[in-house]
This record gives C-alpha cells, structure tokens and sequence, in this order.
C-alpha cells in the first residue's frame, strides 16, 4: 500500500458525508446518516481488530465486544462531568485503548494455552462477565442507561468555523465523521505495515502450525499475548469513538455477544486475514443493518400503512441473514469474498486422510 | 564405507547434548526406557533402530515438545528446562498480590467502594490524597474479617494460579530452541501457505528482535548504524503524536477559555500522525533501524537457501515446492535460528538415491559450519556412511552405541534391527 | 439456616440435571466431531416453543388427574423426538457438508446456526396463539403453565419438596441411566465411543462413523428436548434467547467435567448447579454469569482438560 | 483372490504411489516389504478403503473396491490391521475384540472365534476387562490381531505387526500369522523386518519410493542383492 492509495481512500471517503447528507436532505428523510456513517466506521476498526486476532494469529475470539464496551465504558468515566477525571476525548483516546489492552493481557494471561474452542468458550465467558458488570456497577457505570453525556471532540473554534461555515451542528457532526476516518485509516495503515514485518510474519506461522513455530524459537504465548493486546487495544479506541458519537455509553447490551458475532460475521464475509476484505465487510453488514435496513423498514411502513407487528420490522430478521451470511460463505466460499492470498489457500486444502 | 574424516572425541570432552535414563510413558506403553545419549560437540550422530523403537519421542522429548516422564536432558551443561530463579518467584507473588487487590474490592464492594472514594464528593473537590483516605476510610467501615479471607483467597489464586501455568510452561519447544536445538519433523511441517523465503525468515525472528542478524562485515557495518539517518523520527513522530493529544486532553477537559495551545497542539499532534504514517506507507517497516535489519535478515536467509539450494525458489509457496524441495526447505529454517544442535528426524525418508547422496553431502556441509548434527534415519547407507557414533534403540531401550563399524558387527544390532537370521525357526 | 442450605441443595440439583442433560449434547458431539456445537443450546429452545405449542394444543393447562400425566408423557416423548429431528437435520444440512473443511468452519456454521434458530425462535413465539400471549411480543418471555401442582411434598417442613422437584429429578436420572446403558451396553454405544476415540480405526471395524454421528446429533437432540419440557415445567418460562445462556452453561459445564466426557458432564452439570443455586442465594443472582465463568476460568488455569478429562498429547 | 491394478495415491500434492500392481491368491501369505516412506502402508489404506487413490482398479474376488467405503469394505471379507496398533485405549479389551464382530450377527460363532482368540493369545482373557491404553505394546498388537480376527475375514491386512515390539513377541506374533494362515485365512503382510517376513512369505513385492521394484518368492528375494541393496541397505 503506497501513500497514493491511502490518499486515494482518503479522497474516495471524505466526500460521502457531504454526498449522503445533501441527498438525505433533498428527499426530505431523517436517516441521521451522518451517526451511522461513523458507526461503520467504528465497526471498521473493530474488525480490523479481530482480523488481528482471529484473521492473523488463529485465535477465535469471541468476547470482542467487552473490550469495544470497556474502551467506551472507560471514556465515559474519563469524560464525563460528574466524575472528577474530565481527560476530554483525546485524552480519552489516549487512554481508552491502554486500559482495553491491559484487559486483554489479564484475560488472555491465563488462558492462552488452551486450545483453540477452549478459547472461544472462555472469550464468550469473558464478554458475559464484562455484561454483567457493566450493568451491576451501577454506581459506576449507570447501569443500563449508559453515562452521559460525552463531550464531543473536542475543536478550535476557528477549525469549527472553517469546517461547518458557521453551522455548530454540522460543524460536530463533520469533525466526528473526520475523526473516526483518520483513526480508521492509521489503524489500517499500521496494520497493513505490520503484516510485512516479524511480527506479523509470526502471527501467520503461529496460525499455521503451532509447534512448528515454537520448534523455532518463537514463543507462542508471548506471540498470542501481543495479539490479544493489540487486539483489545484497537477495540477499546473504536469503544472510546463509539462512546462520543453516541455521547453517551449506552445500555451495557450494545457490547454483548450478538455484537461480537456480528463483527465475527463482517470480518468472515470480507476475508479472514484481509484487511481490504475487512474493511468491505464492514461496509456491507453494518451498511446494511445501519443504513438499508432502516430505510427498507421505512418502505415497509409505507406500503403497508399499518406495520406496528414487530414482524413486519427489518431488524426482526436480521439474525436469519447474519446466521444465513455465516452459513453459506463457510459453505461456499470460507476465504471469504476479498481473501487474503494465504488464508485463501490454507482454507480450500483438504485436509488428508491418515 | 568409510566413516566421515573428522576424528572422534573422546568421551572426556563434555558433550553438547547429555541425555541421562530419559523415561517416557504414555498410560501403558513405555515408549522410551531410561535412555542415555551423549553427543558431542562437533560430531554427526544417529540413532537408529526398526520403526516405533522410540526415536521420534525421544526427539520430542530433548526438543520440549513431550515432558518426559523422568530423566534428564541437558545441553552445554545446562538443564533445558527454565530455571527457577528469584524473578520467576517474584513474578507468581506479583500476580498473587494482583488478585488479592482485586479480591479485596470485591470483598469491600466495588460499586460501595467507588461510591465512598469519587461520588461523596462534587468533581471539584476531588484531589488524589482524599481519594486514599477516603479509600481507608471505607475499608475499615467493612467487614475486616471478610476483606482478609478475600485477599487471601486472592493471593492464594493468583500466585499459585501462576505457578501452575509457569510450571507447565517450564519445559517448552520455544525454550529448547532458544538454547540452540532446532529440528526438522518427520512429516515435514512447513509453514505452507507461506513464502519460501518466509519460512526462513520467521526462524530468523530471535535475532530479528535482538538485532542480531547477519555476521559478515557488510551486514556488521549496516547494523553499526542502528539509528540510521532519521531513525529518530520512527519513534519520535508518534511519540510526538501521542504526548500532544494526550497534552490535548489535559488542557481542554475542563473547558477552554484561551484556544492557542490546544491549537497548536491539536495541530502538531495531526501534523505528526500524518508524517508517520506516509513515512510508514513509504517503507513498509515500522522503523528505520528494523527495515535495515530486515534487510540483512533477508540477505542471511538468502545465503541459508543458496546453501540448500533454493534460493531460485525463494518466492514461491512452501506448499508449491516438491517434495525433497520441502526437506531442504525445513533443514535451512532450522539453522535459520543458528542452532549449535541440529536434530534431523528421517531426512532421507521418501528420497530417491540421487537425492539421499546430495542430502548425505548437505549433511556434512552442515557439520562443517560448526553445526552438530543428531539424526534419526532408516536409510542404512546414510547413517553409516556419515555418522562419528550411532545410538541403537529398540523397543524404547538403548541397545548399543559406537562407530558404525562397532554398531555394523554388533551381533546384537544385527539380530534386532535386521532381523534374527536364524533365531526361532 | 439449614433449611435454605437445604432448599439451595434442592435448587442447585434440580438445575444441574438440566444442565447435564444439555451438556450431554456437547459432550457427545464433541467427543466424536470434536467440534463444539454452538446451535446445541437453541435446539433446546426452540424444543421449549413446540412443547409450549403442544401444551397449547392439547390444551393442557386444563387437564386434570391420569390425563395430565399421559399427556405430560406425549409432550415428553414428543418434544425429544423434535429436538432430535431437528438436531439431525442441522448436522445433515450445515455440519455434514464441511467434516473435511478446517476447524474453524463448522465452529462459525454452528454460531450462524445458532443464530438462525434464535430467530425462528423469535418467529414462532410471534405466533398468534394464546399460548404465545396472542404473539403481539415476540421477544418478551412466554409463561409455560404452571402444570404440576404446587403442594409441598413434605406437608409442614421448612423444606419445600414439590413434586416438579421430584419430577424433575426422577425423570433427568432415569434419562442419564438409560443413556448410560445405551453407550455402555449396545452396539450402538460402543461404536460411538470407539469413533470418539478412533474414527479411523473403527472404520475398519465395519464401523459406519456417518451413522454413529447421526446417532449421536439424534441422542443429543433428543436429550436437550427431554430437559427443554423439564426446564419449562420447572421455571414456568420459555424465551427465545433461553438457549444461549443455559447453552452457555451447559457447555461450561461439560468443559468443567471434561469435555467428551459422559460422566464428567453429568458431574459439571450438577457441580454447576449446585455453585449456581448457592451463588445466588449469597451473592446475587445478577453476579451468575461472572461467578460462573469466573469459575471455568479458575479451573482451566490449574486443569486445563477439566475434572475427569485427559489430556490429549498431538501427535508429532 | 485380490487384484490391484497400478493405483496412484497422494498426500496433499505429493504423488506418494506411482502405480502398484499385485494379486493375492486365495491361501497365501504375500508380504510387501520396503524401506520407510516407500508406500507400503499407503498400499494397505486403498485397499482397506480409509485412502482412495487417484486412479487404478482395486477388486476383491471379483467385486470393485474402490467404489466402496471402508465399512463397506469390512464387510466383503477384508480386515485391517493398522500400522500402530490403534486399538481403543479407552474401551477394554473385550469390548475392543467385541467391536471387531460389529458387522456380525451370528451370536454363536462370535462366541466361539473369541474362544479361539483368547486360546491363540491367553493373555487377552486374563486382561479381558482391562481398558487396552494399559496394556504392553506386544499385548496391544495382540489384540489388534485378534480384533481384525473377529472380523472373521477371508484376507487379513497386516501393517508392520512387529512394530516396536521385542524379538521374542515379534516371533510369537509370526507365529500366530503363520497359525492364521494354515487354518485358511489369506495374508497380505507389510513388513520392515524383511527376513521375517519374506521367510513366512510365499511371495513377496519390493516397493521402493511408490513403485514395486521387484517380485518373487520369499527365498527368491531374500537372495537377490537389490533387495538386500535397496532394503536392507548393505552397500
């Protein structure tokens, strides 16, 4: 990836915002696009988060979405007005993935000899606990109704003025939509960096076979450790934006396993392994659950007048397509629709009969 | 016939690798008996013996894959297994004062806790000295008896906890390799979806993260300059970027009236991200010094393959190479961690001749870098023909050890491993 | 004191038969397939749904006596039998097509399975059938009739013995026996565990592994439908995302045991009952799911192949 | 009895058998003998069923194989008896020698084949109950060979049975071979201890890196130099 291409991504997403926001205002329609946009945004980082984890080194990770809710639950705290820490987002942003990471190292310290499924099992444990304490701390966290607000990002107002000519609104909504974007394209241009070097290389050989790897001298517990972390740590930055675009942490199931899984499911559509692939699948499922769907629900109301049944709402049967999606591309097409050239091998041999 | 030209130490020299009444047993199969093998340093040695005589476990065993029911595995002197030592200790009773932290605020109540240290007060009187007293103050208002069972229970968790995982860690294949022992596997195990020149290079990563690499004086003089023309900025750039946001964070938490500093600020801050990151984009490495690194690891491993004769394929697939390709493959990965012990298992095995006459040279030429060699084969001509000493195993016993002219007149070798020309019938 | 000792010790019994009974499922899969069926749980689910239906449809929350009971028995046999139908079916459609595919293939089907029932789960309590509260909620918890009665067994005790409790235990032991005679004396059984152990090998026994999975799917399937109509008797409730919690402990449980272990889940399923019942009494029923996993993953640091499990070496 | 016509078999990419042919005639005992990696065991798998080759015709008396499944396989009269052992450490012996009659109905004749095992190897019934993962190797390779008899097979598959086993069992072990043989059981042996095994062979193949190299009878072979060249590695 040279820099021309990351310009080019630059120069191709920068402008959608605009676009979205004059088209939704023509046809008259409240989509809030503007949020949802930085939503798949987020989204992308997570999966590029997971693709470190899962795509990279191997190691199914379940529990994604407990460190997207500590990294948001810990802005909160850093943030907000009534307790004492007031880091601001960017001091949050600093600080967000820090604590993610340590959450990752403590999680994954004990358990990093276990086998693969093992692993999986005790990542969705690790979720359900984060759940449960989120939602029972409640002196700390607000229980279900979230902390808030979170301050937006914070600006020059010289820069608000210059962005949103004078509209303090859309001058927010603007800085956000950059924000997210630039963090977005760091996290993959470090990433895409990082496959090419040691430590990416020792992430695929761990992947590949485990012993081998450690018949040479790599040390597959420091290897998964760094992966964990690193891992974590990408999560807890797309918690803290998360957190500020909603200005709020939100009720503790934004961060559950149906969470995870859909993430799980973006970065299996796109490509294990692929950071283009995850990106595109972000793009596609979150695009759909956060834009499409809204939008055929609002078709739906219109044609049918009356749709109060919660069955004539899209997101009803979101989970037969999420379930559907993770169906049919293990079956047909498990390197998925953007594959990395060497998972796209590794998942189409047979393995051979002893 | 002849055995190879080096001559023979005598068994006063102390040996590279000391293996002493190595035991290994699974449920009720004994698969290696109290096995002694000394190799010594400077030498190609085998074991031999019919298939399932407990060579491969034994491989296992010294390279840390297996944890051997009793006996010892020593290399240079020094037990291969972690030595426990007081910063081992240390680290068990950290974690276990870790937990007992956190079992003491679950014992006093994490939300009580919380309550009593950051909400009894308005924002604007909270200062970090109060917050500790206030945090004893809470602490002694429970139940004392409780919050010690807790903490103790927490220590006891915790630091055994990390115990039981260290000592289940003692022994590793990392560890063994990290002394020097590194090994080729029966069913060759590549890395397959990688490159050639890949699977090389992830070998190489010890000295990639000590810088070690290279040892001619080209690559001596590119490593003299580990900070090489603004090699600075690879860490200053995003440290840069990190102190100005979180210095961002800081003066505008509260609110701010004057906007100059966390302009410029803010400013530096996207100045030095964006730098960094085309600077990275530029070169595809993180920093300066590892891309320089990286390239003499490249040429070294390079040098490896020419040496097995690959380097023609060095940007192909593992998995796209032939099969004795694939054995080479896994030879010049292995030495790719400088091993001062390289344990071959079967070599030679699905060679054609022509091919096992080449190994048997590579073989040599391995030695002759300084390289010990310990070898498990079938193939008869390979082993007598380049080994100083070969160990018999049958049945997972040591039957007899010496020169291959010794083990080639062994009536017990002959009888055991060939066949008993006239026993029973 | 004692008596809430006592009344948790019931509590904690009767919850760990329905977890062994699920765990059982995984562990039996597990065992053969060595793969973890995620969707297990919300094949118990979805098997509450159709017993609620069929309560719905004989209408028995009327019933009375001798009827009651025969009735009961039909759900029991019925519900089983759909839960097996259903677990087959998913092995034959979504898992059978990918046994030679990687490991993680099957593992991510099975979350997408697991999702797709959920769903149906949520379709089918959107029914408009009373049972279902005429299905204006789909999300919201159905109540299964209450259809045993309540009486305490033992009179006056402090100790409340209803006969659900003795139900409940009754029927999961005579389950796990039958099940325990069926691996440990047929045919059948033996080939299961022979393929657990030694697929390979038990091919040329004459062994057909396709038959022995299907058989396994069909023993589990049934399994979770039997302890899907004994949760719905005993807590009064069927959801739709009831399978992914009590799926979540049961397999929890059967990791705790051991995994591929038929004793050990039974024991992980009661062991975890027991800590489930007691944590809630003395630390909070909205602490469970940390106290549990909290537990698994305790035991994991210092027994990573659980209570009764072995550990497995990879062959070199 | 057994035609197999130049079958091709890979692992993975790797072409691990370049075309093999034998027959086995009903009442013999034909061994396939070669060095490590030469194909042997490949051999056995087509045949058995748990490894299908990429071309080449296998049939049994008459019947193709190679459309069959290894249960099916059983069935037809072929029993195998891995390399390895691979007995079911978990189950014991008896249930191990039971599930060797799986494909079998007939209560009374099982009876009475496993009175004939216990009697060919005594040490099985003392161990009856026994889980096998405890037993000895030699003990093991027993009951191997007396599962795949309870098969009740017309041609019994036989990879390496000497494997890591001491002299004095290997020898038990051909012993009993040679027993099964005389009472009408036909034997296909792979074996690395050559001499042994050519010695009981009434005709023997050499395979050498996936291709037979040369054919004849046990003594033949044993007194040609490219057997004693190519296997037992004198040169």
């Amino acid at each position: 990836m040279t820099t021309e291409s990351l310009l080019l991504i630059f120069a191709v997403l920068s402008p959608i915002f605009p676009v979205f926001d004059l088209a939704g205002e023509a046809a008259g329609l409240q989509l809030h696009l503007d949020q949802r946009l930085v939503t798949i945004f987020v989204y992308g980082i997570l999966v590029v988060a997971l693709n470190v984890q899962v795509g990279y080194a191997g190691l199914l990770q379940l529990g994604i979405a407990a460190f997207f809710g500590i990294g948001a639950m810990a802005t909160g705290v850093m943030t907000v007005d009534k307790y004492p820490f007031h880091f601001g987002f960017w001091g949050a942003l600093v600080c967000a993935p820090l604590v993610a990471a340590v959450a990752g190292v403590v999680i994954g310290a004990p358990t990093l000899r276990l086998r693969g499924d093992y692993l999986a099992i005790v990542t969705i444990g690790f979720g359900e606990v984060l759940r449960t304490v989120l939602i029972n701390l409640e002196n700390i966290t607000d229980g279900p109704r979230g902390l808030n607000p979170v301050p937006e990002v914070w600006t020059p107002s010289w820069l608000r003025d210059w962005i949103g000519a004078g509209d303090a609104g859309e001058a927010n909504l603007l800085v956000m939509y950059y924000t997210a974007l630039l963090v977005l394209v760091a996290a993959v241009v470090v990433l895409k960096v990082i496959e090419n070097t040691r430590i990416g290389r020792a992430f695929v050989a761990l992947r590949e076979d485990e012993l081998a790897a450690a018949c040479m001298g790599l040390d597959p517990g420091r290897i998964k450790l760094m992966a964990f972390a690193g891992g974590a740590a990408l999560s807890g930055l797309a918690g803290c934006l998360y957190a500020t675009n909603l200005t709020t942490t939100a009720d503790p199931t934004n961060y559950d396993f149906n969470n995870a899984v859909m993430v799980l499911c973006c970065l299996i559509i796109g490509g294990l392994g692929s950071l283009r692939g995850a990106l595109l699948g972000a793009a596609l499922l979150i695009g759909f659950d956060n834009v499409l769907s809204p939008l055929l629900d609002r078709a739906i109301q219109v044609a049918v007048g009356d749709a109060s049944h919660p069955l004539a709402r899209f997101s009803s049967w979101r989970w037969f397509l999420f379930g559907f999606a993770l169906i049919f591309m293990m079956r047909l097409r498990p390197e998925g629709l953007f594959p990395a050239r060497r998972v796209a091998a590794e998942l189409h041999d047979e393995p051979e009969e002893a | 016939m002849s055995t190879s030209g080096t001559p023979l130490r005598t068994s006063s020299d102390s040996p590279l690798l000391r293996v002493r009444k190595l035991t290994l047993r699974f449920g009720g199969l004994t698969a290696v008996s109290e096995v002694d093998l000394d190799v010594q340093p400077g030498e190609i040695a085998a074991v031999i013996g019919p298939n399932g005589a407990g060579k491969t476990s034994l491989f296992n065993a010294i390279t840390g894959i297996y944890e051997p029911t009793s006996g010892e595995v020593e290399l240079d002197g020094n037990d291969v297994r972690l030595p426990m030592t007081g910063k081992v200790v240390a680290g068990w009773l950290a974690t276990g004062l870790a937990s007992s932290l956190l079992f003491l605020f679950i014992a006093a109540g994490i939300d009580a806790t919380w309550k009593a240290v950051v909400k009894a007060h308005p924002p604007w009187e909270f200062t970090i000295s109060g917050a500790f007293s206030d945090l004893f103050a809470h602490f002694a208002t429970g139940n004392a008896l409780l919050m010690l069972l807790f903490s103790l229970v927490g220590f006891a968790i915790g630091a055994l906890g990390a115990r039981a995982v260290w000592l289940r860690s003692r022994r590793t294949p990392q560890g063994v390799a990290l002394q020097g022992v590194a090994r080729t596997f029966q069913n060759i195990r590549l890395f397959h979806h990688m490159g050639v020149l890949e699977n090389v290079l992830v070998a190489m990563d010890r000295h990639l993260r000590r810088g070690t690499v290279g040892s001619g004086s080209a690559a001596k003089s590119a490593l003299d300059g580990r900070f090489p023309h603004g090699a600075w900025l690879d860490l200053g750039l995003p440290a840069v970027c990190v102190v100005a946001m979180a210095g961002l964070g800081w003066t505008t938490g509260d609110g701010v009236d004057d906007e100059t500093l966390p302009s410029i600020l803010l400013l530096v801050m996207l100045g030095a991200a964006l730098a960094w990151l085309v600077r990275l984009t530029r070169r595809g490495t993180l920093t300066g010094s590892s891309r320089v690194v990286e390239a003499v690891a490249r040429q070294e491993a390079m040098e490896l393959l020419k040496f097995v004769g690959l380097d023609k394929r060095a940007g192909d697939l593992a998995n796209s190479l032939a099969y004795g390709e694939q054995r080479r493959l896994e030879v010049a990965r292995a030495l790719a961690t400088r091993p001062k012990l390289l344990l071959l298992d079967e070599p030679a095995a699905g060679m054609n001749p022509s091919e096992t006459v080449d190994l048997m040279a590579l073989v040599r030429s391995i030695r002759d870098r300084g390289v010990t060699v310990l070898l498990i084969e079938h193939h008869m001509r390979v082993v007598m023909g380049i080994s100083d000493h070969i160990t018999v195993l049958v049945h997972g016993k040591r039957i007899a050890h010496g020169t291959p002219e010794e083990i080639r007149r062994d009536p017990k070798v002959i009888e055991a491993y060939l066949g008993a020309d006239d026993g029973g019938h | 004191m004692l008596d809430t000792l006592a009344q948790q010790l019931l509590l904690g019994l009767t919850n760990g038969m329905v977890f062994a009974l699920i765990a059982l499922g995984y562990t039996m899969v597990y065992g053969i397939l060595e793969f973890i069926n995620f969707a297990h749980g919300d094949v118990f689910m979805l098997s509450g749904f159709f017993a609620l239906t069929l309560v719905g449809a004989l209408g028995l929350q009327d019933a009375q006596g001798f009827a009651l009971f025969a009735q009961l028995a039909l759900v029991l046999v019925l519900a089983s039998g759909f839960g097996a139908l259903v677990n087959l079916l998913i092995d034959r459609l979504v898992y059978k097509p990918l046994r030679k595919a990687p490991k993680l293939a099957p593992l991510v089907s099975a979350i997408g399975v697991s999702f797709v029932l959920q769903n149906i789960g949520l379709i089918w309590g959107a029914l408009p059938l009373d049972v279902f509260g005429g299905g204006g909620q789909p999300a919201a918890p159905k109540s299964f009739p209450a259809l045993l009665p309540t009486d305490n067994l033992l009179g006056d005790a402090a100790l409340t013995l209803q006969l659900k409790d003795v139900l409940v235990i009754g029927a999961s032991l005579a389950v796990m026996t039958a099940l325990f005679l069926l691996v440990t004396r047929t045919k059948l059984g033996m080939a299961m565990r022979a393929t657990a152990q030694d697929p390979q090998a038990a091919r040329l026994m004459g062994v057909d592994v396709d038959r022995v999975v299907a058989a396994t799917f069909l023993v589990g399937g049934g399994l979770a439908g039997f302890a899907a109509v004994v949760y719905a008797l005993y807590i009064n409730t069927v959801y739709y995302q009831m399978g992914y919690q009590n799926g979540l402990y049961a397999f929890t449980a059967a990791v705790v045991g051991g995994i591929g272990n038929i004793p050990g889940a039974v024991l992980g399923g009661l062991l975890l009952g027991l800590v489930r019942a007691f944590s809630d009494q003395f630390i909070g029923a909205q602490w469970q799911p940390a106290v549990l996993f909290g537990i698994l993953i305790v035991l994991l640091v210092f027994r990573p192949s659980g209570l009764l499990g072995s550990t497995a070496r990879e062959k070199v | 009895m057994l035609v197999v016509e130049s079958i091709r078999a890979a692992h993975g990419a790797i072409e691990v058998l370049h075309g093999i042919s034998l027959r086995v005639q009903a009442g013999e005992i034909v061994t396939l003998i070669g060095a490590n990696g030469a194909g042997k065991t490949t051999t056995l798998t087509c045949i058995s069923g748990l490894h299908k080759p990429k071309a080449g015709r296998i049939a049994f008396e008459g019947k193709d194989l190679l459309p069959l499944p290894a249960h099916q396989i059983v069935t037809c009269g072929i029993a195998h008896c891995p390399e390895g052992r691979r007995v079911f450490p978990r189950l014991s012996v008896a249930e191990n020698l039971a599930l060797g009659a799986y494909t079998r109905s007939d209560k009374d004749e099982i009876r009475r084949d496993l009175d004939k095992i216990y009697g060919l190897f005594p040490v099985l019934l003392e161990r009856r109950s026994q889980l096998a993962g405890t037993l000895s190797g030699g003990e093991q390779q027993m009951l191997a060979v007396g599962r795949a008899m309870m098969i009740r097979p017309r041609l019994l598959l036989l990879d390496e049975p000497s494997l890591g086993l001491a002299p004095l069992i290997v020898q038990r072990i051909f012993d009993v071979i040679l027993e099964l043989n005389r009472q009408g059981t036909t034997i296909l042996l792979v074996e690395q201890n050559a001499r042994m095994a050519l010695k009981i062979a009434s005709r023997a193949y050499v395979l050498e890196t996936g291709s037979v190299i040369a054919e004849g009878t046990g003594a033949e072979l044993l007194a040609d130099p490219k057997v004693q060249a190519a296997y037992l590695g004198d040169g």
